[in-house]
């Protein structure tokens, strides 16, 4: 149990060190890679909670494709390569609300689940396997499935409608 | 235990979804520039969807599948009636609009009938995560609509404004769902949610979790604090997708408001009470004041529905003490608002088409020069003014039934705000009666003077529910009654 | 006939007027004759009825409700399509009705400013169908429906033909009429939820006499009942729309305006404030009082200080609306026997005096009375009917207004008991100085307007006389005048067994 | 292992992402900013699946994971329009509707 | 006749409407109607008049009525004299419910008894003779018809008045009165003057009507019934509590004052002489003025208990009546206009009418009134004779009369016995009458108002002197040539004349004829009030008196003489004289005591007072009014009330205008405020959730 804990601080340190980074850096190129480094992240935090099946598509999915998406952006919209400043003019205000809505967050989350453990047994492992996870999209959460189905479709033909140069 | 597969309960959703393909395949196969083709293959469309919509109702039994995921009960059936209806007229209202402009016709009624059939998703949708895939699908393709003008700078800047704000609604609200889920000991069915709340002892953590999942939908709604997108939106988009928006993906919005509140957290009534009893407050109030000094009509209609969703806010606020009153209030009143706002965008794009401006000065003699538009958008207008004989009295009369059964101070006081907010709304309602009736015709026609007939069809209808319903309100009244599930 | 008693009647009576309207529409705007003949046959026919319901009513049992129809209408909200009239409401549907005709006729061939007969008509009917809606609501919501069917075709007519501040004015009137209206559906609401069966019914809600409403919540309905209805009446603190809104609105509006509308508030009083809530009409008794009189008072002196003839009238049915008020206050039958009679005089007294004021601002297309004079001399017909008129309205005993004034005065020294009689004695001694105050400022106005030369301004122009239209409209009005004048007794029979009854119901409640 | 660490790293990378939205002027580091918000749910539901033994709050997972990237297709192509018309991607320049 | 008196009001009434519709186009255009109408009015009340006495004879076991009449009048055997039994006449009274409200009946009706038929018979004739006067007065006027339809309405309202058996009745006929005067008053209304007066008129009575009508309202909720008999009788037997007799009587006095034309509110009454002459006549002396009158007199007990009259104490009506008749005749020397010296006269004499009533001589006051009004109405019909042909209608006595005697002979001497009556010498009627009141406040302990009588007496006579001088003797100053009046004008004047003489005989205490006393005073539900005995030193002194006051003016005007002549031909003053040895010392006292003071500083001064103080205060009433109505009207209505309503519908407007720029177009900014308030309000459901 030990181990996944001391896995899950040094990922933990990193993550939240990059994601400061992805919002501070003066690079946008930077703030892509470090953004990179969050996702790679957070897929091992699902391996470590054994949810085997949702770590892996996160890496591939998000890290494989979201990630390469917003290079093509960076790309397509000529960001110059030397550091600029990308703040706006509301930096602080927007620090403020974070920082409140941080410390309200965490306040709560301690007072409900002060204590609460996660035991790491293996029929926790037998949950985060493709065959339960499939099964249970399968069964009970079809609909959802095909609207998403639907959306993706939506969303596809309606960037490309409107991103056509015509 | 492979269940035996009841199609006919998603027989709605299955039709919108063919005829949703067939509309983007014939665009493909046989491209025509003026896109008339299209616009009536998709209100055929509809019209077909509309079938099993009714067979279900004539069947009138109540269907659960997925475990209670996905209910058509009588409110789903209503409810999916009513969606179809308004995205039939809404068709009709952009058939010309599109058909005009120099836009790319073919995709624009795919995006809005994938956004419908997310509505039509969202009534059956009794899970979180189904409401959230529902939320998502309706959001998604309005993002794109919003911004179908790419040339023009405002359309771009209504489309990011109302993605942006979208997108983090839905974080905010995804997040709260999240917490949701933690706290109710991993239940995503609103039912199971619902016997958790009903235990009462949840920490404070549950109170602001329901608080933020309704964040996604106030936005939706577009309530005060979470609507500054939308005067912008509604400005910059293309009208016929504003009108889209105003009513449908609203209407959208409420639906899962009621859904998850009366599905899910009832038993908490003191988190989720207090926090629209705040929103319709300060939407009423907010959203009629600025109202007041508006000189672009789209942009006064937003304010207007800003408003209205204050006003329909109002019977939630108070539905812990009246649920079966105020759940009949909010669906009367969405029916009604319904009606009431699409005539009144049918008659702007109508005018727009005449005087190719927003602006409410270019209403200025309108009753001398289109009599007959001069009449239909008083009519709307002092009807979303709540005055008798027409619809609005009777959706703003509901909702102070609501209010009163209730009863209690937070109710009443609720109930004497909206009372001086409908006096403050009929200023600016009166106003644009006033430009078009009291003062003589401005600038010459810039554009053709003859309504199409697309148009006209969808002014009839909207118009025939405003008067009718006004005199005569027990057909709506009937089907609110026997949409509440309770 | 029996179709007529049993409701069909009185439906006929109420929705005959739209029926014409809509005919109206439908004929082309340029044949603007037939749309003139259609507007007057549909009057005529409405009247037809009227008398025949006149003809038809029992007058010997004229508290109970006559011509009853009581069919289901929104069942959701327990609200029912229950129509019926009784002493009470007979004589001011019938005011309505020959009110509504005699303006058709009367602007037969001189429409105001925008010429546009047709939206005219259209609007004067769908006027008169508010207004005998009003007078013959049952049912709370019904009321409430007709009440505010009448704001907008006022707000439109004030708004389109109306004079130089039309816009201004126009809002106003219906701001200050839909705040009070609001306050008044809240109130029904809280009557509909607090009463034991749920009903909107006012009959039922009369028998229960608020007996189930604790003093307090008693008092609060009764103020939002009170607001609304003091708004329309219009009350001394709310009065501040009435002088905007007849200065600018057309000839017909300001008549239609002051000889009906205003009713409709005091006719609220007696219809559903006083007898559904009478112990918080007994505690409210006095403020009303005390708001009637000042109401007199103020009216008067504002009058005096008018240089505009038909604001001066504005002012002064401020003043005569104040008479009714006194007289209901007093919860006394004779009080509110006064008041009902005070209101049907004064519709047709002021309603004249409006008729004359436009016919004047027709002839010398001023109303300022610094250059009005000599009408006597250029128009000697006209100057005597409004020399007539004022006389009526300054409550001259042998014409109507006196009737109206006079008792109201005579019951405010003997209140209901239990009301503050030394209170409302010093408001017998105010309303009296009231009269004098009325003749004063119209005797005043008479002598500005017809003795005296004609100014030089107008001494060559050529002020024709009373001609046809306006003769037709006017003499069943002067005829009503002088005959309710002379023999009382045509009214007070009607109304006096309907009051009677709703006197005695709010005694026995607050007695007992 | 506790559950609350995962929930509070959640949060803070949600914080994090509130302030990128708020604070960055790019529309690209906008959207990167929400992605953030959306990992930080994504977090959270895992870490609940795992409390409660339930294999939903992975499924939940899933569908974050595709309608973002959904949404963030959509949004890059809004972005790019918006750089082509006004050509820059920061959002301090579009604000013609206001009032 | 007496049931059905009702005819008598009615005929005038039809006339009127008659006229109306009718009369321009009938030969003598409407005035054969009213001539007509009225005249048959006057036959009726005499058969009526008649069929009363009888009545009262009959009962009072009298032989037959009229020829008791005659042999008093003849002074056969004097009457059988000595007091006749009392016994009870009731009036004769018919009437049926006019309308019912509530429990509360209001009936209408006529009550006839001594003092009705009295008031039918002197109304019908006057009005008659003024209707036929009127034929060729008011020949050529533009408004000839109007003028008589007028007339018949206004004889109708008067009769209803008088007959009325309730007080509603008698508040309908008092304003309708009101109404005619003010339409006749203002009848030549194209000049300003002439409106001014008519509605000064009938501003200032209504003021009256303010206090009739609360009088009337407290006495019916007092007695429960509006019909007089019943008031009266409640009044007498002491039903009514005295607290509200006394606020009722008060009230009424209101009334009486403004009708009447009593002090204050007199003012109106000289005004209302811009009216033509016979309306003068008619209305402004012998019939509606003593409307307030006929009020006191038919209401009398509750005047009698209202003021303890009995009592002796000096009473607030009394009191009135006193002052008027003091600032009457002070206020008659001044004028130069005839009219408004006999209006002032009649202010005068009503002023006798009231203290008469004020100090118990209900009988005198009524027969003053009787006698008042043939020779007030002789007198006016007189002045409009004179200014008819005589000075081309100018009422000036200064500058168009004068030396008339030769050239109107019959004016004059009908003019000359209507002074001498005004006067109140020996056999002419005003002596009788005034003497009559002057005995009942001397026996009723009222010795005060004995000496204001006197001093009226006194004053009356001198300026009716000075009237008749400046009018008819001395040289003619105007211009044109005066010539004797038509026919029409002069026989009226003929016959008012005559019973200016005769009418006194009625009631001649001193030949012991008390007719008018059985006739008119009401027998049944009225207050025992004791009649004063004739006594020869009471009636010589005020004989005298007058007789003083026509020697002095008679001296000062006639003779051109100072005063010394006078002591040589008047016995009293040759008396006066032996006791005051110094003539000189009498001659300064007459110099500047007597004479200079009348015609001098009292006379100017209490004229100004009258135009500055009195009518100032009443027209300040007006004005001040406007002033008031314009204050209430700018500041309050229009900046507190109005003002309050736009500033709320600006200060919305001005919210609204704020919000927008919380709409500030930013995206990010929008971004933050949501993420503000939703930290926010997480905080505060966090903070009060636990």
């Amino acid at each position: 149990m030990i181990a996944q804990n001391i896995a899950f601080w040094i990922i933990a340190v990193v993550m939240a060190a990059a994601a400061v980074r992805v919002v501070t850096s003066r690079n946008l190129v930077h703030a892509a890679l470090f953004l990179i480094t969050v996702l790679i992240g957070a897929s091992a935090q699902f391996i470590i909670l054994l949810a085997e099946f949702v770590g892996v598509t996160q890496f591939f999915l998000y890290v494989g494709a979201v990630a390469v998406l917003f290079l093509f952006g960076i790309i397509v919209t000529r960001a110059p390569m030397q550091p600029a400043d990308y703040d706006n003019d509301q930096r602080w205000p927007a620090l403020a609300v974070s920082l409140l809505l941080l410390g309200v967050l965490v306040a709560l989350l301690i007072d409900a689940f002060g204590h609460q453990e996660i035991e790491l047994s293996d029929d926790l492992l037998a949950i985060g396997r493709s065959d339960a996870v499939g099964n249970s999209l399968f069964r009970t959460f079809v609909v959802p499935f095909e609207v998403v189905s639907m959306l993706l479709l939506a969303a596809l033909i309606g960037a490309v409608a409107i991103a056509r140069r015509d | 235990m492979n269940p035996v597969f009841d199609y006919h309960a998603l027989a709605p959703e299955l039709v919108l979804s063919g005829a949703i393909v067939v509309v983007l395949v014939a665009d493909l196969l046989f491209p025509d520039r003026e896109g008339l083709q299209t616009s009536r293959l998709a209100s055929l469309g509809i019209l077909v969807a509309l079938v099993p919509v009714l067979t279900l109702a004539i069947d009138g039994a109540d269907r659960s599948l997925f475990g209670g995921g996905f209910v058509v009960d009588d409110y789903a059936i209503a409810l999916k009636a009513f969606f179809l209806l308004v995205a039939y007229v809404t068709v009709l209202v952009s058939a010309d609009y599109v058909g005009e402009g120099d836009y790319y016709k073919g995709e624009f009624y795919f995006l809005l009938m994938s956004s419908v059939l997310g509505m039509l998703a969202m009534t059956s949708a009794r899970d979180l995560i189904s409401i959230f895939v529902a939320l998502e699908l309706i959001s998604i393709p309005t993002f794109v609509l919003a911004g179908w003008r790419k040339h023009d700078t405002k359309s771009n800047e209504a489309a990011i404004k109302y993605y942006l704000i979208g997108v983090l609604s839905s974080a905010v609200m995804l997040y709260g769902m999240s917490l949701i889920y933690g706290l109710s000991g991993g239940k995503v069915l609103l039912a199971d949610i619902g016997k958790f709340a009903a235990a009462g002892d949840a920490p404070p953590l549950f109170a602001v979790a329901i608080f933020l999942t309704l964040v996604g939908f106030a936005f939706k709604v577009s309530a005060v604090p979470f609507h500054f997108w939308a005067p912008d939106t509604y400005e910059g988009s293309p009208t016929p997708v504003t009108a889209f928006l105003s009513v449908a993906s609203k209407a959208g919005g409420f639906v899962a408001i009621l859904s998850i509140i009366y599905f899910g957290f009832f038993e908490a009534d003191e988190s989720w009470q207090p926090v629209l009893w705040a929103l319709a407050a300060a939407s009423m109030t907010v959203g009629n004041l600025t109202a007041l000094r508006q000189t672009n009509i789209v942009r006064m209609l937003a304010y207007s529905s800003v408003a209205q969703g204050g006003f329909i806010l109002v019977p939630l606020a108070v539905a812990q003490d009246a649920p079966r009153a105020s759940f009949e209030a909010v669906v009367i009143y969405l029916f009604i608002y319904g009606a009431m706002n699409l005539g009144a965008f049918a008659v702007v794009i109508a005018v727009a088409r005449r005087t190719r401006s927003g602006e409410i000065e270019s209403y200025a003699g309108l009753g001398q020069t289109a009599p007959v538009l001069g009449i239909l958008m008083s009519a709307f207008l002092l009807s979303l003014a709540g005055i008798p004989p027409l619809a609005g009295w009777f959706a703003k009369f509901v909702m102070f039934r609501a209010v009163f059964e209730a009863g209690g101070a937070g109710a009443v006081t609720l109930g004497v705000i909206a009372a001086v907010n409908s006096v403050i709304a009929f200023f600016y309602y009166a106003g644009v009666a006033r430009r078009i009736w009291f003062e003589d015709p401005a600038a010459e026609l810039a554009g053709p003077a003859r309504v199409p007939a697309a148009l006209t069809v969808a002014l009839a209808m909207s118009a025939a529910v405003v008067l009718v319903i006004g005199v005569y309100p027990q057909l709506f009244a009937r089907v609110g009654e026997l949409a509440v599930p309770l | 006939m029996d179709w007529f008693d049993s409701g069909w009647g009185l439906t006929l009576a109420i929705f005959l007027p739209v029926a014409g309207m809509v005919v109206v529409l439908a004929i082309p705007k340029a044949q603007e004759q037939a749309i003139k003949i259609v507007a007057l046959l549909t009057t005529l026919a409405t009247l037809a009825a009227g008398v025949g319901l006149l003809v038809r009513f029992d007058y010997d049992d004229t508290g109970d409700l006559q011509f009853e129809a009581n069919k289901s209408w929104i069942d959701v909200i327990q609200s029912r399509y229950h129509i019926g009239i009784d002493g009470i409401a007979l004589p001011l549907l019938l005011l309505s009705m020959v009110v509504t005709v005699a303006c058709v006729i009367y602007s037969w061939d001189h429409f105001p400013a925008p010429h546009n007969p047709k939206g005219f008509l259209a609007l004067t009917l769908l006027l008169e169908t508010g207004m005998n809606g009003t007078f013959a609501a049952q049912d709370l919501i019904l009321f409430f429906i007709f009440f505010e069917l009448v704001l907008l075709p006022m707000f439109f007519m004030i708004g389109v033909w109306g004079g130089p501040n039309r816009v201004y004015a126009s809002i106003k009137f219906f701001l200050f009429t839909l705040f009070g209206s609001a306050l008044m559906l809240l109130s029904f609401l809280a009557l509909f939820f607090l009463t034991e069966p749920h009903t909107f019914d006012i009959p039922t809600l009369a028998e229960a006499a608020g007996e189930g409403l604790v003093g307090s919540t008693q008092n609060l309905i009764f103020l939002g009942l009170f607001l609304g209805f003091a708004i329309k009446v219009p009350m001394f603190p709310f009065h501040t729309w009435l002088p905007d809104a007849h200065t600018e609105a057309p000839t017909v509006g300001s008549v239609i305006l002051a000889a009906v509308l205003l009713k409709l508030g005091t006719y609220g009083f007696v219809r559903i404030a006083l007898p559904v809530l009478p112990q918080a009409a007994e505690d409210w008794a006095p403020w009303i009082g005390l708001l009637a009189v000042i109401g007199i008072i103020y009216g008067a002196l504002c009058c005096l200080a008018q240089r505009d003839m038909k604001r001066l009238i504005a002012f002064s049915s401020v003043a005569h609306m104040g008479f009714v008020m006194l007289g209901i206050a007093t919860l006394t039958d004779f009080g509110i026997n006064a008041a009902v009679f005070g209101m049907v005089a004064h519709g047709l007294i002021t309603g004249m005096l409006f008729f004359l004021a436009g016919s004047v601002q027709e002839r010398y297309n001023t109303r300022e009375l610094s250059r009005l004079g000599g009408l006597l001399v250029q128009a000697p017909r006209l100057g005597w009917i409004l020399g007539f008129c004022a006389m009526a309205s300054l409550g001259l005993p042998g014409l109507a207004g006196f009737w109206g004034e006079f008792p109201a005065i005579l019951s405010a020294y003997e209140p209901l008991e239990g009301l503050p009689v030394e209170t409302f004695r010093t408001f017998m001694v105010f309303a009296a100085i009231g009269t004098v105050l009325a003749a004063g400022y119209l005797l005043w106005m008479f002598q500005r307007v017809a003795f005296g030369e004609p100014k030089p301004e107008f001494e060559s122009a050529h002020i024709h006389d009373v001609h046809a239209p306006e003769w037709i409209a006017w003499t069943p009005l002067l005829l009503l005048i002088v005959a309710l004048g002379v023999y009382p007794n045509l009214l007070f029979k009607i109304t006096d067994g309907a009051v009677t009854g709703v006197a005695d119901g709010v005694a026995k409640a607050i007695g007992g | 292992m506790a559950l609350n660490q995962f929930l509070i790293l959640s949060a803070f990378l949600f914080c994090t992402g509130v302030y990128g939205v708020l604070a960055r002027r790019n529309g690209v580091l906008v959207l990167m900013s929400v992605e953030l918000m959306l990992n930080a749910v994504n977090i959270n539901l895992v870490a609940f699946s795992a409390f409660v033994r339930d294999v939903g709050g992975q499924i939940f997972a899933l569908f974050v994971i595709t309608i973002a990237a959904a949404e963030v297709g959509v949004g890059l192509a809004i972005v790019l329009l918006i750089y082509r018309n006004l050509d820059s991607p920061d959002l301090d320049r579009v604000d013609q509707l206001k009032g | 006749m007496l049931r059905n008196a009702w005819l008598i009001p009615l005929l005038p009434a039809l006339s009127f409407v008659a006229i109306l519709l009718v009369g321009k186009r009938l030969p003598r255009r409407g005035a054969e109607l009213g001539v007509g109408a009225v005249g048959a009015s006057f036959v009726l009340a005499c058969v009526a008049a008649w069929q009363w006495i009888d009545r009262v004879e009959g009962a009072t076991g009298k032989s037959e009525g009229l020829r008791a009449f005659g042999k008093g009048v003849l002074g056969g055997e004097g009457g059988e004299g000595g007091e006749h039994a009392e016994v009870a006449v009731a009036p004769v009274t018919r009437g049926f419910t006019w309308w019912q409200n509530g429990n509360v009946e209001f009936n209408v009706g006529i009550a006839i008894d001594g003092l009705t038929v009295m008031m039918l018979f002197v109304v019908t004739l006057v009005s008659f003779l003024v209707h036929v006067y009127s034929t060729s007065y008011m020949e050529g006027d533009r408004r000839f018809t109007h003028f008589y339809a007028l007339l018949s309405l206004f004889t109708a309202s008067m009769l209803l008045l008088v007959v009325a058996d309730n007080t509603i009745q008698l508040l309908v006929g008092w304003e309708l009165v009101g109404l005619c005067s003010f339409v006749l008053i203002g009848h030549w209304w194209e000049e300003k003057p002439n409106a001014d007066a008519a509605v000064k008129a009938f501003l200032t009575t209504r003021v009256g009507d303010v206090g009739l009508m609360i009088g009337i309202i407290v006495l019916f909720f007092a007695a429960g019934t509006f019909d007089i008999q019943a008031i009266n009788a409640q009044a007498v037997e002491g039903e009514i509590g005295h607290t509200l007799l006394v606020v009722a009587s008060a009230c009424l006095l209101g009334g009486i004052i403004g009708k009447s034309g009593q002090f204050p509110l007199h003012t109106w009454l000289p005004d209302a002489m811009a009216g033509p002459t016979p309306v003068s006549a008619l209305i402004h002396a012998a019939t509606m003025v003593v409307a307030g009158v006929y009020l006191g007199a038919r209401l009398y007990p509750v005047f009698f208990e209202g003021f303890s009259i009995d009592g002796g104490t000096i009473n607030v009506m009394a009191l009135i009546g006193g002052t008027t008749i003091i600032i009457g005749a002070a206020l008659a020397f001044v004028q130069n206009d005839i009219k408004k010296v006999l209006a002032y006269s009649t202010i005068s004499q009503l002023g006798y009418m009231v203290m008469g009533l004020g100090v118990g001589a209900w009988v005198a006051a009524v027969f003053h009134l009787f006698t008042h009004a043939f020779f007030k109405a002789l007198l006016f019909l007189g002045a409009g004779s004179v200014s008819h042909s005589g000075s081309h209608h100018s009422f000036d006595m200064k500058a168009d009369m004068g030396g008339l005697r030769k050239f109107m002979p019959v004016t004059f001497w009908t003019f000359m016995i209507g002074s001498l009556a005004l006067a109140g010498i020996i056999p002419f009627a005003g002596f009788w009458s005034k003497d009559e009141i002057l005995a009942t406040a001397g026996q009723n302990e009222f010795t005060f108002f004995l000496v204001v009588g006197l001093v009226g007496a006194f004053m009356t006579a001198a300026y009716m002197t000075r009237c008749v001088y400046l009018t008819f003797f001395g040289e003619y100053r105007g211009h044109g040539e005066p010539h004797e009046s038509p026919r029409a004008i002069t026989v009226p004047l003929i016959v008012l004349a005559g019973f200016s003489v005769l009418a006194g005989l009625v009631n001649a205490s001193a030949l012991e004829i008390e007719k008018f006393k059985e006739w008119v005073e009401p027998t049944v539900a009225f207050p025992a009030l004791e009649h004063p005995e004739f006594e020869l030193a009471g009636a010589a002194l005020a004989l005298a008196v007058a007789l003083l006051g026509i020697l002095v003016s008679y001296a000062y005007w006639f003779r051109n003489l100072g005063p010394h002549g006078i002591t040589a031909r008047n016995p009293l003053a040759r008396a006066g004289y032996t006791f005051l040895e110094n003539k000189y010392y009498l001659d300064a006292l007459y110099e500047n005591v007597i004479v200079g003071s009348i015609k001098g500083a009292i006379a100017r001064a209490s004229y100004w007072t009258n135009q500055r103080v009195i009518d100032g205060a009443v027209n300040g009433v007006a004005t001040g009014a406007a002033q008031v109505g314009r204050f209430a009207y700018d500041v309050l209505d229009q900046k507190a009330v109005d003002g309050a309503v736009n500033g709320l519908a600006v200060s919305t407007g001005q919210t609204g205008g704020l919000l927008r720029y919380v709409q500030s177009g930013r995206v990010q900014r929008y971004a933050l405020m949501l993420f503000a308030s939703v930290a926010l309000l997480s905080l505060a459901l966090f903070v009060f959730s636990n």
